[in-house]
């Protein structure tokens, strides 16, 4: 409707339509998350294949459609890149996420990601839209222990 | 009632913000007062006359400044003093909010350095809150029990939003020391009735706390006839300035408690290995007080005086009735908290089936400029007790308008529509 | 130096107070930014602005105002951060004053909720402060080891007001849990040599706080290359309003501190039985915070900044040279502290033979418009070791000039005149 | 110089000449009171004769030329006057002190005290002013108690 609007087409899309929603099978590791500020929760799960490629991110929860709207942008982000190149974009993501709205986000990095910039300006949302993204790095982080 | 001579849009003009367009061309209808009001011309302007022309230190200033400024900051213990009908202005200690407010009086007691029997706490003593209150009139007392092994009590919410007092005999025993509960929920709208609790709390022997953060602003207050022992508000709350807070106490309790924040201004002798204290108020003002923010809280009660407290309760209870209304007509909308206008404020608070607060509340934003409050409100634990994460809550004012409320409807029609 | 780009005609404008005249037609001579500083027009047309325009409450809000708060209050921090060199802006707390800073590095230590070793305190323990102390930097510390057993020792201070350092392997040992001294002294103007102190500390595992009220205000001061452990300031002494302070820490010390005030906004998540704690800062900030006062200090730090600390340092080095020569020349005029430039600020304080300080700082109000304090300035032990009751205090400040302190100089000649 | 002037002429003249200073023999009671806050300091004595009239009060101390002329001003005011009639000025004198400035005093009661209406703009500078006279009510307690 407005410029400023955090309610991104992109990001209702996705919420309205979520990419990859449910646990599957086989995984290297499972974590969840819970917002405790507001209740959002996730479960997530990653399986990484060969030469560390990310061959799946399935995830349930609940919450906002920040929330839910970012864990479908992350699957799409993340499935079928490696685990390298994914934990860059976390980071920018991250980055963009904690710069309360004074960050200029890589588009080239970020993908659709970049619908969330709006959400940076309100440090009440920010961790719904991180919740799947920190869940993400966590089950990486684990899976590569094992 | 003063109905007739209540007039909103002459209000209205006294506020700047509520004349501003917010980005993207969006009116501002800001519904989120029990977060914090917005301020008057006459506060602001009263607070930048200040630090242009009369700022300076206060009471340890002797020279021309320092008693424009003492004088300003004193007048304003008056004012308050009056506006709350505090026996003695001595009574009326000046904080940062209501959360120290709050914290001076729970870390009076325990406190190894009491000698007042009344202040003393340990294991076995006992301190009653209820489970309607906001963060800042449970944290403090999760504290102390922690530091002294007393332990933590509470009064249940019914689920009309009432406090159930159905225990009240079990639950406020001789045991108890302190009862700390709200005046007003600040979700809930419930105003809690202090008399029963208070005739209970006499039989045992305890003290008694209001937290007023959320009736002092919209109802007249009379701490006297109230007849408790503490009342905590915040400047913020009642179109004042950030930063100002008040603790009214019975004078004969304040000088029997214990200093809090040692420093400048609450001593009367200081020698490296003791100290002696001044007198109330300044005892508990320890350094140099928000000035300039007591200033302008005093010229806020001068405005809410002004407009007569009588006439912002009718006023607020106008809206409330409309808003009540207004809400019973959105399909799947749940009020949480009492839905007559019998012991209540202007504060809605409620669910849509199906959408998350969150993002009732941006969209509200986004689309009309609605500003609602959403999420918790720091009251966890009466979320909890509802069985939900959240609450989206439309808190009224005196600058507040029936079209105001009509434009919070469309805006929840439209989130409806957005996530259907 | 920036000498040549220092324009004090220039600044003076920027401080409407300046231009005031006192009633009698007097002019105003403000020699007592010590006590407080003045405010500039940057300042509090940015607070006014943000009042008329811009404000409802931080964090919690999710609406374009609370957006706008938010985003000016978190940008303060960052100003702040930036300002005293702070390695992460997480380790800046926002307090009312430098008072609340010290008295909540204070209530860390002894607290039995407490766990780690560093912030433990009991009979056994030492706290060393020194003689040349504030209150405020006195009475915490008192008050904590009145609480906990703990003793309480002190540096004491030279003939010529200088930290008297030659006892402080006795003083400080491994029983000194924490160390806290002024940074500049309030009276004295001396500027202690915190490396030394540090470096003991260190060997002996003490913790060490400045208080920095007096010198962050008036030199450029990087909290890093300090290399301590604490330091706080307040924000009415730099140009900023009332009602705001700083406490900057190490943010792993910070971390493991247990928290002070409890409250809306220093959670994670409250159950009514227990509560987890935001992450530093605000798991230091509860309630609502002095939102327009950080933003008011952000506006201050910018000011100060524009102007350049070197350059204020510069001019106030000027300011004391010439005042120390100036004060020189009054018979029976008696300086406490310092006579030389090395290692002091702008801060002169005397005694007149014969005539009281109150007596004195009263006839230069009344009689030239002169401000200075009289008193003990919140020192009284440093007043005790140098056995007077009181002194006559000028405090210079980057608005001030040398034909300001000509007229305090007249004014002293006037003074024993009436006293004569 | 100016009228607000805290040092009306009355007062320096006082101060540089004390009426009834010293301390003096016979009396009913003495005190000494200290303010701690600026380390001002008097020892006070109160002769009580027929009727309840006060028939010397002695004192001696120091202090700023505000405390020191407010004694010798007492000093002026109680001698020959009845206890009841003395308590009475002290009562209106310390309403003045603590008015703030915004207190009109009663000339008739007050007569030469008066003239320290100025010093009750300056909180700091009112305990100066009282200090005798709180001392002096001390006393005529203190002496009607033995
Ligand atoms: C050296 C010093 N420490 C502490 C303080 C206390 O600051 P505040 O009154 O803002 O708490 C002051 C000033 O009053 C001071 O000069
Ligand atoms: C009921 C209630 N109590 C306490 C507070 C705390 O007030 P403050 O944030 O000003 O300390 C609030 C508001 O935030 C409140 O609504």
């Amino acid at each position: 409707m407005i410029g400023e609007s955090m309610y991104q087409e992109l990001i209702l899309e996705h919420y309205k339509h979520p990419q990859g929603r449910g646990l599957r099978e086989p995984y290297d590791a499972e974590v969840h998350h819970v917002n405790p500020t507001c209740g959002d929760e996730i479960t997530l799960r990653v399986r990484v294949g060969e030469a560390g490629k990310i061959e799946d991110v399935s995830y349930d929860g609940q919450g906002c459609s920040i929330s839910q709207a970012a864990a479908s942008v992350l699957h799409e982000l993340t499935t079928g890149s490696t685990v390298r190149e994914t934990l860059s974009v976390v980071d920018e993501f991250t980055r963009l996420m904690q710069g309360r709205g004074q960050v200029e986000p890589d588009e080239d990095v970020l993908g659709d990601a970049v619908a969330f910039a709006g959400v940076a300006k309100f440090p009440a949302r920010v961790k719904c839209a991180l919740l799947s993204w920190m869940a993400y790095k966590d089950a990486v982080v684990r899976s590569a222990a094992q | 009632m003063t109905q007739t001579s209540f007039d909103v849009e002459r209000i209205r003009k006294d506020f700047p913000v509520l004349s501003r367009e917010l980005p993207g061309g969006r009116p501002l209808v800001y519904l989120d007062s029990g977060n914090s009001s917005q301020k008057p011309t006459q506060v602001i302007e009263t607070m930048r006359e200040h630090l242009a022309l009369h700022y300076s230190n206060v009471g340890r200033a002797m020279h021309a400044l320092g008693a424009e400024s003492t004088e300003a900051y004193e007048s304003a213990r008056d004012k308050i003093a009056a506006f709350v009908g505090a026996p003695s202005r001595d009574e009326v200690v000046f904080t940062k909010n209501a959360s120290e407010a709050l914290n001076l009086v729970a870390y009076s007691f325990g406190n190894p350095a009491n000698t007042d029997d009344r202040f003393r706490l340990g294991p076995g003593d006992e301190i009653v809150i209820s489970e309607m209150e906001h963060h800042s009139n449970i944290v403090p007392w999760q504290l102390l029990a922690q530091r002294t092994g007393a332990t933590l009590r509470w009064f249940g919410v019914t689920d009309e939003g009432r406090l159930d007092l159905s225990g009240l005999d079990d639950l406020v025993t001789e045991r108890t020391k302190i009862i700390s509960i709200a005046h007003q929920s600040n979700v809930l709208g419930t105003v809690n009735p202090v008399a029963d609790v208070l005739a209970r709390a006499r039989q045992a022997g305890a003290l008694v706390m209001l937290d007023a953060s959320q009736s002092v602003p919209h109802h007249p207050v009379d701490v006297a006839a109230l007849g408790v022992d503490f009342v905590a508000f915040t400047g913020h709350k009642m179109v004042g300035p950030s930063g100002i807070g008040v603790l009214w106490g019975r004078g004969e309790l304040l000088e029997a408690m214990p200093p809090f924040l040692g420093g400048g201004e609450m001593i009367e002798a200081v020698w490296m290995d003791r100290s002696t204290y001044a007198p109330i108020p300044h005892k508990f003002e320890a350094g140099t007080p928000p000035i300039v923010e007591a200033i302008g809280l005093g010229a806020a009660v001068d405005y809410l005086s002004g407009v007569g407290m009588a006439a912002v309760e009718a006023h607020e209870r106008e809206l409330a009735a409309y808003g009540l209304d207004a809400l019973r007509e959105l399909p799947g909308l749940r009020l949480i908290g009492p839905d007559s206008l019998e012991m209540r404020g202007g504060t809605l608070a409620f669910t849509l089936d199906g959408i998350h607060p969150h993002d009732v509340g941006q969209i509200l934003d986004d689309a009309f400029g609605v500003a609602v409050r959403v999420g918790h409100h720091c009251a966890r634990p009466l979320h909890l007790r509802f069985g939900i994460p959240a609450t989206t809550r439309a808190s009224f004012y005196l600058y507040n308008t029936t079209g105001e409320i009509d434009a919070l409807v469309r805006g929840l029609h439209h989130v409806q529509k957005v996530f259907a």
